[in-house]
């Protein structure tokens, strides 16, 4: 699974991507964020409020509950601010 | 119809003279670029000063959304022609960030529909700024409740 | 804040560009420009061709509710600055009419100035279209309801 | 007082401005409408239906029962059409 951080949460795992195979039983999105927190103390401080922090499941915006398949890209990021 | 997602700055006057040329049925040509500000808002009317700002985006979704906004402006709205031009990267105090802009018969259309592309590309295009003070530091922009309102009135 | 109101072009690019020059708390630039129309709306969906059209207008009550419009805008919204030019004399289809063009801090208040100008405008000052149409005929444009609904919403 | 006349008020009256002097009974822009029809059949068409001109007293938009005074600029017109 490709995933890939943007603005401060990049910022506070440390890198802009990376791939890596969750186990079998990380099914949406919430199981996820909540196996990618034992990844690094790093990659928990950016997805300790996911409150301020979107999610893309390839390229279109999910919440929590969506289901991830093998091979998505995953995106975790800020609200966003361009204009 | 178009969008561009680009480094280079644009320049207004073409891009504004090629959505219009030749199609007299245009009757109103509204537009709306965006200006980086050399003063950030804190919040409570505090502000402090920006020297520059970094505008980071998402190859490929960027494009995407930004597609998806303009066909939404069109479904709504009767137009001739549209276009939107997002910068990214390194911009100074001054510079032009975005342009939106559309064209139509009626101006009603055109000024509505430019207003809201620009309002929904704020809080749907990733796309981030971090900002330079001239201590050196940067920060990320948080994202406003303003622009998330803005938005929910187009819906 | 700036009321032109001439025989001549302009050049949109130029205009727009003097207008932000140098002030980087500018944040927002929005535009409208009004084109003559190749077609006239004769209602309930017929159109008739037209090749030009004379705009004829009451030199100094022109500019002086110009002005007063504009002067209106600044009341209502936080402006950095504003232009309106409007163009009087025989125009051919596809020609510029018209600019109005607000500067500001935030983008709201730029996009809802600009419109507020046209919408405006277009009931208050003196201005009168003579339509030519290919037979050689000319007719005074009515004035629309539409028009005087889109500025009655601004009361 | 002088006159001003546009558009299709212009046309019907046959000139653009003139110079006139209503007899003293004329206090208002309603009354000299009323007198103005009586100087000549294109002022009266011109004038015949006040819902569709407009008019201004020394450049200001003015009601009909609004008071000349002596050296007043009076323009006639339709509903305008400009931007």
């Amino acid at each position: 699974m490709k995933l890939i951080y943007f603005a401060w949460v990049r910022d506070k795992i440390g890198h802009a991507e990376e791939t890596l195979a969750p186990p079998a039983n990380v099914a949406t999105v919430g199981d996820l964020v909540a196996w990618l927190a034992t990844v690094s103390p790093g990659h928990a401080a950016a997805l300790a409020d996911m409150s301020v922090v979107r999610c893309a499941v390839n390229q279109e915006y999910v919440g929590l509950s969506h289901p991830l398949a093998t091979g998505d890209e995953v995106a975790f990021f800020p609200p966003v601010t361009g204009g | 119809m178009a969008v561009r997602v680009q480094r280079e700055d644009f320049d207004l006057a073409a891009e504004l003279k090629a959505l219009t040329a030749g199609d007299h049925r245009i009757g109103g040509l509204a537009s709306f670029v965006g200006l980086v500000r050399d003063m950030a808002d804190l919040g409570a009317g505090a502000a402090a000063p920006v020297t520059a700002m970094t505008l980071e985006h998402y190859p490929g979704m960027t494009e995407k959304m930004l597609v998806r906004i303009e066909d939404e402006a069109c479904r709504r709205w009767h137009l001739s022609a549209s276009l939107i031009i997002h910068r990214y990267g390194r911009l100074e105090a001054g510079d032009q960030i975005v342009l939106v802009a559309c064209a139509a018969p009626h101006r009603g259309d055109a000024l509505d529909a430019c207003h809201f592309l620009i309002d929904w590309l704020k809080t749907e295009a990733p796309f981030w700024k971090l900002e330079e003070t001239p201590d050196g530091d940067g920060h990320w922009v948080d994202a406003r409740d303003s622009d998330t309102a803005a938005t929910a009135k187009w819906r």
